[in-house]
């Protein structure tokens, strides 16, 4: 699978954890494309905690309005029934876990469910922004990422990188499967056909749970 | 009655050394026209606090590209590499906080709390120095108030009264910041006779001074 | 799109022993229907948090006149002077807390904080049996959040979607109470199709049923 | 003076403490009397806890709107200008020192500055409501009340029923006369000439000090 392949296969299998009614926040990259692919029975309420939930699609050039703008700096637009709130609701909500599912990329999560996703010691630090009150709070935090970073594993034994948060992922789901992390352990779930067992857990520096996984859904 | 002044008047309420908080989120619900004000008059030293380091040219990325920030406080840097290079070189003291924590720190400030407890940051680096307090078996952080001498705050319409709304996702951190300074001055885009009592986003008990001009 | 059931259902949603958020101010902003419906039902034990004990015809005063009120959590009782009887001969419980205490510790239980310090109550029982931290050389108690298993809320006009306002001072406890309970029921006036987006008060993720009737 | 007059009587002195532009809380009973009382060259900003700035006079029996009360439940209105808001951010507002000036009567108030006015042991209790934060959050406190209940002094060393808040009271003003709490002793700033200061002191358990204090204005 190319780049583009790759993405897509992760945002299509990201996009079935949803359910009707579901509360989503959708960080930046790969986990923003997820909202392309939600099945076409599910309705999903996408936040943004600048503050508004009702995301809706980016607007035409012609249509931008520059006073609308996601947590990325974008403009996009607002669904009907969708609302706008201050920062202060907004985190609320995210602290208060009223939102769901969040679905975020990472540069390293380990198998007690901590995440590195904000510092790489020596290069420049943007800053956390939103993403530590986002998997604090949120019900269910979805890693959507690439298995490895060019070769080197990224799901560890333990994170090396400073942490985002410490026991909060729940799910990991990259191009070759898709891991819950339950009582310290990785259990692969779902694995990509194209990637034998011993390929997945030679990618991945944790030893994995590997109990009779399905394969996942190939179409994208 | 709020007193309008005129962007020539804001050089009597700014002076170097001062902290100010300024409202917007990446530049949207930032008050340009005040910024581009503090940078013709070049007051220095500033204590910035802001959800961002804005962009080179946008918000409060302009203050900082010309050096007039002493110490952001901020909970991301990132599209803003100016300020990125002036931090790792040391030039501009940066205090980066989550912004669930930060907007939850300004709002102590301005309801006269001392503090409050977040799970946010626990295990991370964020924790370091502060202190943990245990509560039904789970570990929190105190996080402690957060105030500044000024606010500069984007009103999309505000009233004769001096009542405040905000448009769309210009809101963000303005509501909150303008209960947390001793002086907050609205910059605002248009003035109406009066603003729907039930609707009213900031109370005009807490603005200080209007300006108009804004975009 | 959120559910509207009928005043019937609500039978499905309460049970002996819960407890119960109810939005109102001396009665104003109480939705009086649904009220009326838990004394019909009979529900018993329930615990009630509410800004005050309302009236001995009115608000959650009909609850705790039928005697189906076993604790009381509220800011002040004395427009009722049957909860005073019922408190002092020891038939209900009561625990009364400052009213701007009883609302952060409401909003710190739909927020996800662990607690907040507040100078309010240093220096009377109101601190007796709380954590006293210090910080800034000033003393703050420590309150902890509060959540029920349900939220009754008077909403004056909500929309198709389950989007929330509030008129006048019916407000009050209301939109902080939909955020600290498991299950948000709303009693409203009136249903229009959409509410202006910039001036929703609660949005609709808080509410998970509307029921019409409200007056 | 009678009781209607002294409550005027005191009500107009109140009302003198207050600048241009004030917000201002009146607790119920005499100190929501003040309201009438205010110069006409004074424009204050009346908060009522339950959820709004901007209180006008009550309403005509027909135009009685039940969505709009005060703190005491009482049918109002609203001036222009005024707006409404929940129940967190009137705290907030209270708590955090933006309202200038609240007046409140008492049970009892001590030369630290502590009042009681919540408990009476033995009595029903009605509870603290909004008082404890008034107290605690704004800038000035002022007492209006009576100097004696029935001729027992209410103005003590020591506070001896449950406190309301501790170091908190700026003002006092009786039909007595106006004392100002500064720094553990009570300062006689004026008096009413109707009485001497003996007579003061006498209905005062806490000693006053009595230095050079000028005469109130006896128009009402």
């Amino acid at each position: 699978m190319d780049k583009l392949q790759i993405r897509n296969f992760i945002a299509t299998r990201v996009a079935k954890e949803f359910h009707n009614g579901d509360v989503v926040n959708l960080g930046i990259g790969l986990p923003t494309a997820v909202a392309n692919f939600i099945p076409k029975d599910i309705k999903i309420h996408l936040q943004s905690e600048n503050g508004l939930i009702g995301l809706g699609p980016q607007p035409n050039e012609d249509d931008i309005d520059y006073d609308i703008t996601n947590a990325g700096g974008q403009p996009v637009t607002l669904i009907e029934g969708g609302m706008y709130f201050d920062s202060s609701t907004s985190f609320g909500i995210i602290r208060g876990g009223h939102v769901d599912v969040t679905v975020l990329g990472s540069l390293q999560v380990d198998q007690t469910g901590s995440l590195a996703n904000w510092i790489i010691p020596g290069k420049m630090v943007p800053g956390m922004g939103g993403a530590m009150d986002l998997v604090t709070g949120a019900k269910k935090v979805i890693i959507a990422m690439t298995h490895t970073n060019n070769g080197k594993p990224k799901i560890l034994e333990k994170c090396t990188l400073p942490l985002t948060a410490k026991n909060q992922v729940n799910l990991i789901i990259t191009e070759m499967g898709v891991m819950e992390i339950r009582e310290g352990k990785i259990h692969l779930l779902e694995y990509n056909p194209l990637f034998t067992f011993e390929e997945i857990q030679e990618a991945t520096q944790a030893t994995l749970v590997i109990d009779h996984p399905i394969k996942m859904d190939m179409e994208v | 009655m709020k007193e309008i002044i005129k962007i020539d008047d804001l050089k009597f309420h700014v002076f170097d050394g001062m902290s100010i908080m300024v409202g917007g989120f990446m530049a949207v619900g930032t008050p340009e026209f005040l910024i581009d004000e503090l940078v013709q008059l070049g007051v220095k030293n500033l204590t910035i606090i802001c959800n961002d380091a804005g962009f080179v040219d946008r918000g409060v990325g302009k203050l900082i590209v010309n050096g007039q920030v002493h110490k952001l406080i901020a909970s991301h840097i990132g599209l803003n590499p100016e300020a990125g290079r002036l931090m790792s070189e040391g030039l501009m003291e940066c205090e980066l906080i989550p912004q669930g924590t930060l907007i939850e720190r300004i709002r102590c400030g301005g309801s006269g709390l001392g503090g409050f407890l977040t799970p946010t940051g626990i295990g991370t680096i964020v924790e370091e120095g502060k202190k943990i307090i245990q509560s039904e078996g789970k570990d929190y952080i105190l996080e402690l108030p957060l105030r500044a001498d000024l606010a500069l705050i984007e009103g999309t319409t505000v009233d004769q009264f001096g009542n405040v709304l905000y448009t769309k996702t210009t809101r963000n951190f303005n509501p909150v910041m303008a209960t947390a300074t001793d002086k907050v001055i609205v910059g605002a885009r248009k003035m109406i006779e009066s603003i729907d009592p039930d609707c009213v986003m900031t109370p005009h008990i807490f603005v200080d001074y209007m300006i108009m001009g804004g975009q």
